[in-house]
């Protein structure tokens, strides 16, 4: 019989802990995980509370899950320690269209690097790779990856000082050809880096976040406009998001009411 | 295979269970354009409620369990959704509850200022401390409610019931008694509890949930069975129903229309088109149609 | 894993449940022998009774559905079951049934003139028209039943519960109440019905049935974690219970012993042995003992 | 998806009638059914009542059930035409254990010859074939098997007048030697068919019949002594009927209560 992982959780336990910085921390699992790019796991801390998370690193006998202390529930995941137990059901969501021998872009904000992660690793060395953050102390990774990776912040404190859509633009005007660019990060930072596409005509796929209940397609809390997010998503292609309205406008909340993007982004989760 | 339901024409005879998608006029147009005929709102409360903390849906393979928790916005701050659902190109049923007589009478009011096709009155959620269940399992707080929110619709009324009632006809009667014009049933099944032994607590965050999917489609059979035996109201029939034969099934207990949701899960979002198109090649195959087989499973032979 | 279960030691947590093979003292025995520590006799009626005609057991792969109606020879015409069973070499409950308190009275006591260890009161059966369930939704009768059956039975008492129950917690109260020595929960849940669409009639000729096997589990396992924090008895929990993992399931719920009815369909005859060994195994790799995990669900962490 | 044909019932028309005497007919279906000889499958008649048949013929694309009409289901069952709807689970129960080149010797009493026919048809050509009948009306497929078949009839009507018992010690002290004896008929018979290879030392298989509920070992309606008959059997080989105390003796009535074999068979049906 084949592992069913997207029914019951899984238990597992956290297997290393990595602190990646004062905000940051990834928690492996010793686990043979079915997983393409981009799609996402429900991670249930018992007793705690269950959300999604984007696999940060995977291989054959492990994978892993990046967290940025947020709200309670990203505080207390970062606290879990070796040994701690944890449920996960997925892999969910669609995951990037991944295209071999093509030159891509990728862009990542923040803590959108994680889905990110997996996927410069499948893709080729001449991907321009582009990294931004509030601040040196919010880059991930910064010695992963075989590929180079332009950084930028919004201090200066490490890389360019700037926005990752400065440096995506000054790649474009310099020439550089695009078959795919991929992005990650703040609804907003996805919303310039879609505009940017679409004025140079570059198919782009961006994945989104929205408050999540089944991850499976049924419940609806997380449906923008007509598209189910967990289901049709998280990643978005330019023909999805051209006409997805809601795109960097609107988002529902825990309720089900719809509110704009800004109030749902300082809205906390209880 | 057009149907009429409470004088409304229907394409078929498929609906949209409520608390499945249901959360934008975007993505109920979605499902009607992917063959449901009729498409029911999550249920609408009298207060804006998050519902519960997460897990709050599990799948379980041949079934899931659910404590959403019935999160609204409340009735009073929906105004986007009533006026993109204005000009809608598709039949509605709006669902409610509340947690007491007043505030359903309350919710219904309002709602059906906004011209929904239906109203449906959930009197049957298990996921909630004080709303809905205890309504459905009781005839006398049944007829209370029921005629209660008749009184104040413009639009005909769907009674929603819990399969939980230890006798589904007796509430289908207080329903008929008081008013209501249509049955849909059942809600979720149970409620179930999942364990997990790791950590020794109940999944879901709400500990109890509602049952639904494939494992309660012979509990739903029986419950509009019961229901087509009490009363003459037209039956909405759901639970469980996943394929065209389950839908046959059901109709044969003497459902009018059938309702999905965990199908979803299961076969995708174009399960409506498949199970309209399953049930539209059975009859044709068997010869037969809607009108024949409804209740035809209350006929005896031998 | 020894246990001991109202006085008596017991080899390990696992019960026969009742109308599961339980049709002679042979056969009882041999399930004995296969792993389980406790076994149970088809419930025994007032008078000869032949049950419904076929079919009355259905598989539906994810469990199973049955109406066998309650045969039973009558509790006068078994002497040669009762004579077979009297130098028995196994621990033993004898489930009864009956239409009325006085005749659940009669055969109690008759019955516990055979000295069975325990006696089982069944009044949770949804398979007849009048027999047993009609007791088990209702705090009041339950009281009622139950109190009778204890004042002449010379053995401990076990009462059968029915997941219809609105409130099974209740109802358990009321049993412990009425000088219940112990719990037995769930009965089959529903009932359900399957309709066979190509003849259109109910497969089963009872037409309902109730639900047993792994589908059910989710509702054994919330009525015992109700009843678990409604009453201090002890408790055979039981319902879909198919593996070792399913097991320590129900007793984190709150279960004291485990009963398996529709497993020897999923697993063989040795199922009993199995589970019984699953749990010792996962007892084992976690550390721990039956005492310390029965009812861990009800410690919430976190 | 395999085939699960033991769980609900598939729905079947009947598809060919034969009368096979006035008191016998075989209903064919065409359906490609996984079974071994001596199984059998319950048979329903919707909006009737539903028992345990034998299959009688079997081959990839067809099988078929013969039925000696007695009581209220089965004369109901001998009545149905071509396009009749049924439903069937199954197969269940055990079969018999069929030894490649060996000596057997297979013993039918009246309806008995259905289990044994598709075994026979496995058998090989020496195999000895005895087929006994209340009468020549009762004697089952006259013209159907490649083997030679030893008839007798209760009334000298057909064949040898006498038992088949008669005839299989004839064999026996011939010198004819047996390695397998298989058994089928009414339970006096096969009882003294395994007292006479008890006394040569000749391993025994025989078929019994109890009334039946679940078919699958569950509901215990079948049990004799400690076997299941539709789960351990049908079909029992010496080693059973020894430890078996209610052989030819008790059997349970459709209340559960065990009453002697004669009073069992003369019971009807409701
Ligand atoms: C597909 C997907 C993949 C994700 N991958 C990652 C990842 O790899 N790493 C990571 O750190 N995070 C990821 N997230 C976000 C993560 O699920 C949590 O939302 C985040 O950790 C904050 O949770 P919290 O409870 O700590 O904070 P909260 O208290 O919930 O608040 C933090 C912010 O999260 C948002 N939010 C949380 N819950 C709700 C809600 N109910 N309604 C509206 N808004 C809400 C709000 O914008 C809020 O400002 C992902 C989300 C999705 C949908
Ligand atoms: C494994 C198995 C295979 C079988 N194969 C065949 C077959 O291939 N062909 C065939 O014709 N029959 C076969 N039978 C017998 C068949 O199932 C029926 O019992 C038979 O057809 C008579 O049924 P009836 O309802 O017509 O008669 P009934 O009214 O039931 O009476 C006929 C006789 O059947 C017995 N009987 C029936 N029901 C009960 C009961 N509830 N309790 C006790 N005794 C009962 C009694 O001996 C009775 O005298 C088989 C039975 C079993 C167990
Ligand atoms: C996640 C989820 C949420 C639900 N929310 C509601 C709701 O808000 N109101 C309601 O009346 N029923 C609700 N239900 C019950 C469904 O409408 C339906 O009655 C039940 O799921 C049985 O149908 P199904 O087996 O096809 O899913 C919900 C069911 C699920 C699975
Ligand atoms: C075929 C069958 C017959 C049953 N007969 C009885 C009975 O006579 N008395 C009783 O108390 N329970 C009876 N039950 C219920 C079982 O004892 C048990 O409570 C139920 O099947 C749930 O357990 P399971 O899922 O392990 O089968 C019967 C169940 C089945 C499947
Ligand atoms: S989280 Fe339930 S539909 Fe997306
Ligand atoms: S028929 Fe049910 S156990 Fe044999």
């Amino acid at each position: 019989m084949e592992n069913i992982t997207d029914q019951r959780h899984i238990m597992l336990r956290v297997e290393e802990k990595r602190r990646e910085s004062p905000a940051f921390a990834t928690l492996f699992f010793d686990y043979c995980l079915a997983f393409k790019p981009g799609q996402f796991i429900m991670v249930w801390i018992p007793g705690m509370d269950e959300k999604p998370y984007t696999i940060s690193y995977h291989s054959k006998t492990r994978f892993a899950i990046t967290i940025e202390a947020k709200g309670l529930f990203s505080r207390k995941a970062v606290s879990l320690d070796k040994g701690a137990l944890v449920g996960i059901r997925g892999p969910f969501g669609n995951g990037f269209d991944i295209y071999p021998d093509s030159s891509a872009a990728v862009i990542a904000g923040g803590c959108g690097m994680a889905p990110l992660a997996t996927l410069v690793e499948k893709l080729g060395k001449n991907t321009v790779f582009i990294h931004g953050a509030r601040s040196k102390d919010y880059i991930l990774y910064p010695d992963r990856f075989d590929i180079q990776r332009q950084f930028c912040t919004d201090d200066g404190s490490f890389g360019y000082k700037g926005f990752v859509t400065d440096l995506l633009k000054q790649q474009i005007e310099s020439g550089r050809q695009f078959d795919h660019v991929y992005a990650c990060g703040p609804e907003i930072m996805m919303a310039a880096v879609f505009d940017l596409c679409e004025e140079h005509h570059i198919p782009c796929q961006v994945s989104l976040e929205r408050y999540m209940r089944c991850g499976f397609g049924v419940c609806g809390a997380c449906v923008c406009g007509s598209q189910i997010v967990c289901k049709d998503g998280p990643v978005f292609n330019s023909t999805a998001l051209r006409d997805m309205v809601d795109f960097n406008k609107k988002a529902l909340l825990k309720s089900g009411k719809e509110v704009d993007l800004s109030l749902y982004f300082s809205w906390r989760c209880q | 295979m057009t149907i009429e339901f409470l004088g409304k024409p229907l394409k078929n005879p498929i609906v949209l269970a409520s608390g499945i998608l249901g959360n934008s006029r975007d993505i109920l147009e979605r499902v009607y354009m992917n063959g449901c005929a009729l498409v029911t709102m999550k249920s609408i409360g009298p207060e804006p409620r998050d519902g519960h903390k997460n897990p709050t849906v599990i799948d379980l393979g041949h079934g899931m369990i659910n404590a959403v928790g019935l999160p609204s916005p409340g009735y009073l701050n929906m105004e986007n959704e009533w006026l993109a659902l204005e000009n809608r190109s598709f039949p509605l049923i709006a669902s409610i509850y509340g947690g007491s007589v007043h505030e359903y009478q309350m919710v219904a009011e309002y709602v059906s200022s906004k011209q929904p096709d239906f109203i449906e009155i959930n009197i049957s959620c298990p996921n909630s401390e004080k709303h809905g269940m205890i309504f459905g399992v009781n005839p006398v707080s049944t007829h209370e409610v029921v005629s209660a929110v008749k009184k104040v619709v413009q639009v005909p009324l769907i009674a929603k019931l819990t399969p939980q009632a230890p006798d589904i006809g007796e509430i289908a009667r207080a329903c008929e008694d008081a008013g209501a014009d249509a049955i849909c049933a059942i809600n979720t099944a149970g409620p179930g509890m999942v364990i997990d032994i790791e950590s020794r607590q109940p999944v879901l965050a709400f500990k109890k949930g509602g049952l639904s999917g494939p494992m309660i489609k012979p509990i739903a059979v029986r419950c509009v069975f019961d229901i087509f035996q009490a009363v003459k109201l037209p039956i909405i029939g759901l639970g469980g129903i996943t394929t065209g034969k389950d839908a046959i099934e059901i109709i044969m207990a003497g459902a009018r229309l059938v309702g999905i949701g965990s199908a979803v899960r299961y076969r995708g979002l174009d399960v409506f088109q498949k199970v309209a198109d399953e049930i539209h090649q059975w009859l044709v195959e068997h010869n037969t149609c809607l009108d024949d087989i409804r209740g035809a499973a209350h006929r005896s032979i031998g």
